[in-house]
């Protein structure tokens, strides 16, 4: 089924190619005069006060993990959810996607699982303080 | 495979002449609309040789102008990079658009049958793969870079301040945005957005009856996603100018595109997972049945009747985030983070739980 | 006796802590406006916006704005020079050069301004000189606003404008007699600063829309 | 009359004003004893400085009852009299109201208005709406007068002032009314002309605008002007002057109100000294007659002055002039004789002209002859000896300040075998010509600085007032700067260093150096004002 | 370089764009202000021209609208702002402060902001109706369109400057040559 | 204003009172220049006075009266609790322009004195961070005094000069003529 | 600089421990959206969050005092206009009333009545332009419309009695420039109703809107006392809950004959500001409408031949009248030596004149004790500990008037 990506990459050459093409133009058609001060960063009209190389506050970098825990985690429900109406059946799906046989919380349970040890996760970022931003 | 490419082209082109020129008039919506909310004209002064077509031009007019203003590149900044972050403020959008179902699926050989039945549907969408919406995911989440970049990038303080807004703001609501539709995924059970659509047959099986909770929350992660207000904390213009202070001219409108397109996405996801695509009520494969209203009507119309709701919604989604983004004060960045982790995280947690709980309780086998 | 004090608070419960609800309500009045401006009927709408250069509004009486020099029976300038409207200009922006009629007749007034400048970019149409012009010569009741101009230069009226803007006055010089009351009782309150009896500006000007 | 004569103290005697006693000197002007005592009198027709004509009745009081112009009457013993009672006031208001009957309604046009006795009056006095319905007389309005002056008859008001002045300060009676009552009306005597060199002060001293002055007539209102003391540089009277400018400008010379040496008078050709100011004036140094920068100006002398130095210094001749200032003659004095220690120094003055007359002008033209004389140690040369020496080529180098340096054509031919002549001059002229180096100089009216002033009653006063003080109206124009200060820098390049910061400084040197100006005085601060703000005028 | 070397047609419709799209960086101070904010109302709506955006940033305005006095102190600020401006750009001085100093002719006020950066427009009035500064914007249009302004000429007298040492070397090198 | 506040000071400072009027009904007091933080300190706490805001705080420059001491600096004094105002003024001469502040006794004095300093050149002892604050620091001079010519600029940047005389064109309006007017208030 | 020890809360400080973060310094201002006027804020940030901060005003120090020491009582009322540019009238009202205390006069009661009405038109338009600020510049544009709407309706009826939008110079020693025009009080009437409506549309908006209070509520928070201490008067004051009115207090005009209540905030925060200034503008419309009530027949100037020009009539045609004209012209009013000091209510709290005369027609010294450079004292420490965003909303309450502040 490889064939159903090949469109993506014609629309990644697509998009690539428009935003190339956009900036090119400016490039060719804009006019330039450079000056000194022009060639300084904009601050309120003042000088720059510091250079922005700075180390950040640790609380962007914070968040960066939480996103990887979360994010990454949250990918594991993807396939689940698709799944789930399978998972909650003893036997096959019928049309009206009723099971056939039984209900089993077994999908849900797996999940509930995993949600706790997630869930337990934000409470522990969140009593940990990690969750404040002010 | 020459096909494939040669049929990818052309959706490539309606679906993008579909983007791209609604963003256009987008802006030329969001400048009217917020006029008519604000009691006043907005843009209807620009005309060639006195045509103004309702101030349609005024969007023209604007490309045009930053496509030929002065193109400057800070001598501070990271070139490269600097360079790069418009591409991936826009490329991304422009890319996710290949999942969307923009019209039912077209019987090439029947356009003028009424209700048939096909072998194989040329879909109208870009690409169909099964894990459409996590392919959406997986590049929507590349866009951060664009804003954070740039603001990196830049040597500027105010748009470092935005860039590192925008990659902590759009991290977070990344996850509950993701979180929220899991809901629907129980309910719908694929990740495929035609097929999405296809399950929605009526209003009642709409993701917003389905899942009205997991629609107020994606919606709105998805505002926060196109960091408009009151999400527009990267740009903040009135706190730090914005992550593209630096930027001018085209670069400057590659962002200003991108978050257009954005907007026009959100309005697509949205129409697709939780308004039912381009289903319309009564509308179905042999032709319009609503208020007694018995038409039958050949393939064709269908599909562009299809295609027309699918419109007329995009444009219903979009002209609520342009009312919200006129309204509405800006949050504060702690509170911000605080709604998304404290507030929507944990609600679109409880929502799947319960999703799940009643999907499984649905889903058993009816008693008797 | 009624309260001195009110003590003004907003309290917050889950209503509004919701989010949602109050969000919703404001969006109804912005969603109001825009329904009202787009598809009510053409009399509810709120849309103020005057399209300026096609739809010009009627200024009110009082408005200032760019000055004009009266003039007087004989078509010459009423003003005289006495720097009255110089003096209390707080912006210096009037310049007056003084000129002496070369053979006046008997009665006529001798010292005649040579040189009458205003300076609109300087100018901070405050209305002072027409307040102190006691030959009723400078007004600023043009209803017309200065221009921009692409140098400064441009901002500078010189006589010929100002007065092409005059009329002419009926106050008299040095004097209408000693009956000048009688004369001018049927001209309503003698003390507008703005609008004094002018009628035939009045008359003359043409409506405007 | 008031001379300032030292009088034995007078008799002090009671006087009872508005029910409270006053020790007042018997026999004075009542008039003038009360506004000695700060009473708040209305007058027009008194002035110190004249008779007393009593024309007005605007200085009335009450005395038993009845109405009395306070400037006809004297102090005597045991006066009662009513000063600020309603009824006396009412009086005064009514004659206010009569005086205006017949005044044009002209103070827009009229060059008085803003210094009007009048009008001060009206507002101080009446500030109602008239009640008289009157047709106002006609009178001659623009009537030409004199040399300097025009008449409007319609706005007299009949003081006299003007007619004293010429009867008893000009001597000249040229004024007098003619008609009677309430067309009575200034004019000229029969044949004669207000001509006499004092006339402009009929127009100071004219109450309101009837007689105004040609010169000055519609040029600004005096209002907007500036007022700055200085001292009159048209005589070695050295009268007290009130210069009026605006904007770099001046406008107009007059007599300072408050009572000094030169009474309230000063002469015609005096006033109209301000016109060489503005005149064409050398802006910028010439080295050989060309334009040249400072430093390039300053270094030419050097070049050219110090080899001179070296071999010959009784070769080099300074001039001292007699239109600078002491501190200019000062610096150029001890410059030639302690620095250059050049064998001859001259003095450059005009002859006298025999205009002098005994009411305040001189014979003598220059304004500082015997400033400069005092700076001098010895005799200076005049300019004959100055073109006995060219001559005798006893010159190599010549240093002029000051414009007054007039020499023959021959004697000016012979300066250009020097080999330096420097002139620092305000004008250009047949010297600045012939001169090697020419630096701009500022003129009287844009310096600080003092002159020696020889007026009789500068001699008979007090010994500071001897000196006049010279105050800044208007800018230098271009790079004009004042002589003591190029004396300064020339001295600087040459090497000496004398930093004196300001001409104070100057001053303050040469008070401690010679003896002559041991007595002087700097004066004292009086700033510029603008005369709409300088207090009330009129 | 580039499109300003092209004329015609092309230019014309460059130009056409610029005008009805007039990103404004607002140099806000002072009474002036207060219009400015009418002007941005309902009332006056200066978005009817296309030029409702204010940008503070100075690389992406077109317009540098200089609203209120200006004093010395503001001067280096404002000359920074305007160099900072990318081409093209225009500047409008908005109300007397601005243009002139006013009534403010004092030690601390600016007389006239041309006495720091160059001004296309002027508008007088203290501060100017929002009609006259309507007027002022269909001026600058106008200008616009007819490819002027201050900008544009100091390019276009650069790229003649750059043309001529060219060929000045050009032509010398021929000589040398020949 | 208060009359019975102005009694009280009186009897408090006794010879510190220099002199006091009640003008138009605001009652003032001129007290020595050295009692100022104590009398203020003394206003503001005692029981009665409670003057618990600085409503001003200026200066006054009499140089053209000619008045000795050349300054005078204006405290206006407000009791919110009693509702009641005192104005308080020390005399500061030309040569010595010192006065003690009160900066710590309302925090607003802060800011108002080192305005005063900006514009008289009148310096607070003791205050924290004696800046100029409407003026720049490249400034020369103290603007409000009446011997500072009122336009007398001292420009931070100009264009070169004949960039402006170009766009002045020759004439740069008829209101701003050169003025020499007032420059020279100060002799020399 | 307030905060030079630079607090640090950190908020996780376990996890923050030997994580050394860089401060970032950062100009806010000279010209910046946020600073709506001039004024430069040097910020110190760790993160978002706010370090430390120095205020630079005086961007906009036009020399209002040398100016009016350079013209006559009467020609200073254009520099008055112009220092709290949002609310012209006030001024003038406040500068009128303080040369009228030296002068030793009162200006007739239907003049005083006129002032009041437009102070309290004015105030609307000063309150109506700080709520539009509050809310555009924390992003909620559509308010900010309305608010301007309203403000300039208020605009055209001023412009009617006064002749110009802004910059007002309608009131003048002994009275005011000119009586009302025919109809304006009713069209004043009709306007008043609009602007009531757009008020009410701004509170549904934006008052009970949680983003609007998490925004508002706790953020810069002052106690009374340091307000007090901080010379606060105004919304700014009452909002930290002190009970202080310049027109309740101290009345002046005739405002001891209106109705109306002062409303008082209780935490001080910048909700507090903020709902002081909305209420006020209702009393505001109030306060109007009750003095159109009251309002009596009668001259709208003094007719004192030392203060006011005599009508034109007399000037153009009797000598009297002219010289009456010309010495008013020409030498000011003549105010006897002295000084005074008056204050009124203005937009921003306690606006007061400070005047000295020497006796000429000049004033010796015109000092405005400006109420936003007083507010404006407190605003270094209003910042600090708080979120850069918090900056926005916090100026704003202050709701500092450039030409006021640094006059």
């Amino acid at each position: 089924m490889l064939t159903n990506y090949l469109p993506i990459v014609v629309v990644f050459a697509v998009a690539g190619g428009l935003g190339i093409a956009l900036l090119i133009i400016a490039r060719l058609i804009g006019p330039s005069r450079p000056n000194p001060t022009k060639m300084q960063p904009y601050e309120a009209g003042l000088e720059q006060s510091a250079p922005p190389r700075i180390r950040f506050h640790a609380q962007f970098y914070r968040v960066a993990l939480l996103f990887l825990v979360f994010d990454i985690e949250a990918a594991f429900f993807y396939p689940w959810a698709v799944m789930f109406r399978d998972l909650s059946c003893k036997g096959s799906l019928n049309a009206a996607g009723k099971c056939t046989a039984g209900a089993t919380p077994f999908g849900m349970l797996v999940m509930v699982a995993f949600l706790a040890i997630l869930l337990l996760a934000l409470v522990f970022v969140w009593r940990r303080k990690a969750l404040e931003w002010d | 495979m020459g096909e494939i490419v040669i049929w990818a082209l052309v959706k490539i082109a309606i679906l993008f002449g579909f983007a791209l020129n609604l963003s256009a008039v987008l802006t030329w919506m969001e400048r009217r609309q917020s006029a008519m909310m604000q009691d006043r004209m907005g843009p209807v002064k620009a005309n060639i040789s006195g045509v103004t077509l309702w101030g349609l031009l005024h969007p023209l007019a604007d490309a045009l102008k930053l496509a030929t203003k002065e193109d400057f590149v800070p001598p501070k900044a990271h070139k490269a990079i600097f360079v790069l972050a418009p591409l991936f403020a826009i490329a991304p959008v422009v890319m996710v658009f290949a999942v969307i179902p923009f019209a039912p699926p077209v019987c090439l050989k029947q356009l003028t049958a009424i209700a048939p039945r096909c072998v194989a549907p040329e879909h109208m969408q870009i690409a169909r793969i099964d894990i459409g919406l996590l392919y959406v995911f997986a590049i929507a989440s590349i866009s951060v870079y664009g804003a954070a970049l740039a603001g990196w990038a830049s040597y500027n303080n105010y748009s470092l301040l935005g860039g590192l807004r925008a990659s902590a703001q759009m991290l977070s609501y990344e996850i509950t945005m993701g979180m929220a539709l899991i809901g629907t995924f129980l309910v719908f059970g694929t990740l495929e957005p035609g097929e999405l659509v296809l399950r929605q047959s009526t209003i009642a099986k709409w993701g917003i009856v389905q899942q009205p909770l997991g629609f107020i929350l994606f919606f709105f992660a998805a505002i926060a996603e196109t960091k408009r207000a009151p999400f527009d904390l990267p740009e903040g213009e009135s706190e730090i100018v914005g992550y593209f202070v630096e930027y001018s001219g085209a670069r400057f409108m590659t962002f200003f595109l991108g978050e257009f397109l954005e907007i026009v996405f959100v309005g697509c996801m949205v129409t697709t997972i939780f308004l039912g695509g381009w289903q319309a009520p009564g509308l179905a494969a042999d032709g319009l049945h609503i208020f007694g209203l018995d038409l039958q009507l050949p393939h064709i119309a269908v599909v562009g009747l299809g295609l027309v709701t699918f419109t007329i919604k995009v444009f219903i989604v979009c002209f609520l985030q342009l009312a919200i983004r006129w309204s509405l004060p800006r949050m504060r960045y702690d509170q911000l983070m605080r709604l998304g982790w404290k507030g929507m995280l944990p609600a679109s947690i409880i929502n799947v739980i319960i999703t799940a709980a009643v999907v499984l309780w649905m889903s058993s086998p009816v008693k008797g | 006796m009624p309260a001195r004090t009110k003590v003004v608070t907003v309290k917050r419960g889950l209503w509004e802590n919701l989010y949602l609800p109050e969000i919703v309500r404001g969006l109804g009045v912005t969603l109001k406006h825009f329904f009202i401006n787009t598809l009510g009927p053409k009399s509810k709408r709120q849309i103020v916006t005057i399209d300026y250069p096609d739809v010009v509004r009627e200024l009110p009486e009082r408005y200032r704005g760019v000055h004009r020099l009266n003039t007087r029976e004989d078509g010459s300038v009423r003003c005289t020079a006495c720097m009255m409207c110089a003096t209390i200009c707080p912006a210096n922006c009037i310049h007056i050069e003084a000129g002496e009629r070369e053979n006046p007749a008997s009665r006529d007034i001798e010292k005649f301004p040579q040189v009458f400048e205003i300076d609109e970019l300087v100018c901070v149409v405050c209305g002072l000189c027409v307040e102190a012009c006691p030959c009723d010569a400078i007004r600023m009741d043009t209803h017309v606003h200065m221009p921009p101009v692409e140098h400064r230069k441009d901002a500078v009226l010189e006589k010929p404008e100002l007065m092409s803007r005059g009329t002419k006055s009926i106050a008299v010089d040095g004097g209408a007699g000693p009956d000048w009351r009688d004369k001018y009782t049927d001209l309503g309150s003698l003390t507008q600063i703005y609008r004094p009896d002018h009628i035939e500006r009045d008359r003359e000007r043409p409506a405007r829309r | 009359m008031s001379e300032h004569e030292p009088t034995p103290t007078p008799e002090l005697v009671t006087v009872k004003i508005d029910g409270k006693e006053h020790q007042l000197p018997k026999g004075k002007n009542l008039l003038e004893a009360l506004l000695d005592l700060g009473e708040d009198i209305s007058y027009f027709c008194y002035h110190p400085g004249l008779s007393v004509a009593a024309s007005c009745r605007q200085c009335l009081v009450g005395i038993r009852g009845s109405m009395v112009p306070s400037c006809q009457t004297t102090v005597s013993d045991g006066l009662e009299l009513e000063s600020q009672s309603p009824t006396v006031l009412d009086a005064r208001r009514q004659m206010l109201e009569f005086t205006l009957v017949n005044h044009p309604v002209d103070c827009v046009i009229c060059d008085k208005a803003g210094e009007c006795t009048l009008q001060r009056h009206y507002m101080d006095w009446d500030g109602k709406p008239s009640e008289i319905d009157h047709e106002k007389v006609e009178k001659p309005k623009k009537v030409d007068v004199g040399r300097e002056i025009v008449l409007d008859a319609e706005r007299c008001i009949l003081c006299s002032r003007c007619v004293r002045f010429c009867q008893e300060i000009a001597e000249s009676p040229d004024l007098v009314f003619e008609y009677r009552g309430n067309h009575e009306t200034l004019t000229t005597a029969p044949d004669r002309r207000l001509d006499n060199s004092y006339s402009l002060n009929t127009v100071d001293i004219c109450p309101v605008g009837a007689l105004t002055d040609k010169d000055f007539r519609f040029k600004i209102r005096v209002w907007e002007l500036y007022a700055t003391r200085s001292v009159c540089n048209g005589c070695a009277a050295g009268c007290d002057t009130e210069v009026h400018h605006r904007d770099g400008r001046i406008y107009r010379m007059v007599p300072p109100k408050d009572w000094d040496m030169n009474l309230n008078w000063m002469c015609d050709d005096g006033r109209r000294t301000y016109k060489s100011v503005a005149a064409q004036r050398l802006t910028r140094p010439l080295v050989d007659g060309e334009p040249a920068e400072l430093d390039a100006a300053l270094a030419a002398i050097k070049e050219r002055l110090e080899p001179l130095l070296a071999q010959d210094r009784g070769a080099i001749g300074v001039v001292l002039g007699a239109d600078a200032s002491n501190e200019d003659n000062f610096m150029a004095a001890r410059m030639a004789y302690d620095f250059l220690e050049a064998g001859h120094v001259y003095l450059a003055d005009s002859p006298d002209n025999g205009l002098g007359d005994d009411i305040l002008r001189r014979d003598d033209p220059n304004p500082n002859r015997a400033g400069a004389r005092g700076c001098a140690r010895g005799d200076l040369g005049s300019s004959e000896d100055l073109a006995r020496d060219l001559a005798d080529h006893k010159l190599e180098a010549l240093y002029v300040v000051g414009d007054r340096l007039d020499l023959s054509d021959e004697t000016l031919g012979q300066l250009r075998g020097l080999k330096l002549v420097v002139v620092q001059a305000s004008e250009p002229s047949r010297l600045t010509d012939k001169a090697h180096v020419v630096l701009p100089a500022a003129k009287w009216a844009e310096v600080h600085g003092t002159i020696t002033r020889t007026s009789e009653r500068a001699k008979r006063d007090l010994s500071a007032s001897r000196f006049g003080r010279m105050r800044p109206a208007v800018e230098p124009p271009g790079m004009a700067r004042p002589h003591w200060d190029w004396l300064k820098r020339v001295g600087a390049v040459l090497g000496v260093t004398v930093e004196f910061e300001s001409a104070h400084a100057v001053f303050q040197e040469m008070k401690k150096q010679v003896p002559f100006f041991a007595e002087a005085q700097w004066g004292g601060k009086i700033p510029t004002v603008m005369l709409r703000f300088a207090g009330r005028r009129g | 370089m580039g499109l300003e070397a092209t004329t015609g047609r092309l230019a014309d419709a460059v130009a056409w764009a610029r005008k009805y799209s007039l990103f404004t960086y607002p140099f806000a101070t002072a009474c002036c202000a207060m219009e400015y904010m009418s002007l941005m109302g309902p009332r006056y709506d200066v978005a009817r021209y296309g030029a409702e955006f204010p940008r503070f940033s100075p690389r992406q305005a077109d317009m540098l609208l200089v609203v209120g006095t200006i004093t010395e102190r503001q001067a280096p600020v404002l000359k920074r702002i305007y160099d900072q401006i990318c081409e093209p750009k225009w500047v409008v001085s908005f109300g007397v402060c601005a243009s002139s100093g006013g009534f403010y002719q004092n030690y601390t006020t600016l007389p006239g902001i041309d006495h720091v950066i160059p001004v296309d427009v002027y508008i007088p009035g203290c501060p100017p109706r929002p009609e006259q500064v309507l007027d002022a914007l269909v001026m600058l249009q106008d200008k616009i369109q007819r490819h002027d302004g201050y900008s544009q000429r100091m390019i276009e007298l650069e790229k003649r400057e750059a043309q001529m040492k060219k060929k000045k070397k050009h032509g010398s090198s021929t000589e040398t040559s020949a | 204003m208060s009359k019975a506040a102005l009694d009280r000071l009186v009897e408090h400072l006794r010879d510190g009172v220099i002199s006091t009027h009640a003008h138009r009904g605001d009652e003032t007091a001129v007290i020595d220049r050295s009692l100022i933080r104590s009398a203020c300190l003394w206003l503001r706490d005692t029981e009665g006075l409670e003057f618990n805001m600085l409503s001003d705080l200026t200066a006054v420059d009499y140089y053209t009266m000619g008045r000795e001491p050349r300054f005078e600096v204006v405290y206006h004094l407000h009791s919110l609790t009693l509702k009641q105002r005192l104005r308080v003024k020390v005399g500061v001469p030309e040569e010595d322009p010192v006065v003690d502040t009160v900066c710590d006794i309302w925090q607003v004095a802060n800011w108002c004195e080192r305005e005063v300093w900006d514009l008289y050149g009148i310096r607070f002892k003791d205050h924290p961070d004696m800046r100029r604050i409407l003026m720049y620091e490249e400034f020369d001079g103290h603007p409000l005094r009446k011997d500072y010519p009122k336009d007398k600029r001292q420009p931070l940047y100009r264009r070169p000069q004949h960039e402006i005389d170009e766009a002045l064109a020759g004439r740069p309006g008829s209101g701003h003529r050169p003025g020499f007017g007032p420059r020279n208030l100060l002799e020399s | 600089m307030y905060g030079s020890d630079r607090l640090r809360s950190v908020s996780a400080p376990e996890l923050d421990e030997g994580m050394p973060t860089e401060e970032m310094v950062l100009n806010v201002g000279p010209s910046h959206p946020a600073t709506h006027g001039t004024v430069h804020i040097k910020l110190w940030l760790d993160g978002e969050q706010v370090t430390g901060a120095q205020v630079n005003v005086g961007y906009l120090h036009r020399g209002f005092e040398k100016e009016c020491e350079a013209h006559t009582y009467g020609e200073n009322f254009p520099y008055t206009d112009r220092l709290n540019y949002v609310s012209p009238m006030l001024n003038n009202v406040g500068y009128a009333l303080a040369v009228e205390k030296l002068l030793g006069v009162e200006a007739p009661e239907r003049a005083q009545y006129i002032r009041m009405i437009v102070g309290e038109l004015a105030r609307l338009c000063d309150h109506l332009t700080y709520s539009a600020a509050q809310v555009a510049e924390m992003g909620a544009f559509t308010p900010f419309f309305y608010a301007i709407k309203a403000r300039d309706f208020l605009w055209d009826i001023l412009e009617e009695i006064s002749g110009a939008r802004l910059t007002h110079s309608y009131v003048r020693i002994g009275g005011v420039a000119a009586d009302m025009p025919d109809g304006w009080v009713e069209r004043t009437l009709a306007t008043l109703v609009q602007v009531e409506t757009v008020i009410k549309e701004i509170d549904t908006l934006m008052t009970r809107n949680r983003i609007f209070m998490d925004r508002m509520q706790n953020v810069a928070v002052f106690s009374k006392e340091e307000a007090i201490s901080h010379g606060w008067t105004g919304p700014c004051l009452r909002g930290s809950g002190v009970d202080y009115d310049v027109r309740k207090d101290y009345p002046y005009l005739f405002y001891d004959r209106l109705d109306f209540e002062v409303p008082i905030g209780t935490a001080g925060d910048n909700m507090d500001r903020y709902l002081v200034r909305m209420e006020e503008m209702r009393q505001s419309i109030s306060m109007i409408k009750q003095c159109f009530d009251q309002i009596p027949e009668g001259d709208y100037q003094l007719h004192d031949p030392r203060i006011t020009i005599p009508p034109k009539q007399q000037s153009y045609n009797t000598i009297e009248g002219l010289i009456n004209h010309f010495k008013i012209v020409v030498d000011g009013i003549e105010v006897p030596a002295g000084e005074a000091y008056t204050y009124i209510e203005g937009g921003n709290g306690e606006l007061g004149f400070y005047i000295v005369s020497d006796g000429t027609g000049r004033p010796l010294k015109c000092r405005c004790r400006p109420p936003c450079f007083m507010l404006m004292t407190a605003l270094e420490k209003l910042l600090v500990g708080h979120m850069i965003a918090d900056l926005v909303p916090t100026f704003d309450t202050l709701n500092m008037i450039g030409g006021e502040c640094d006059r």
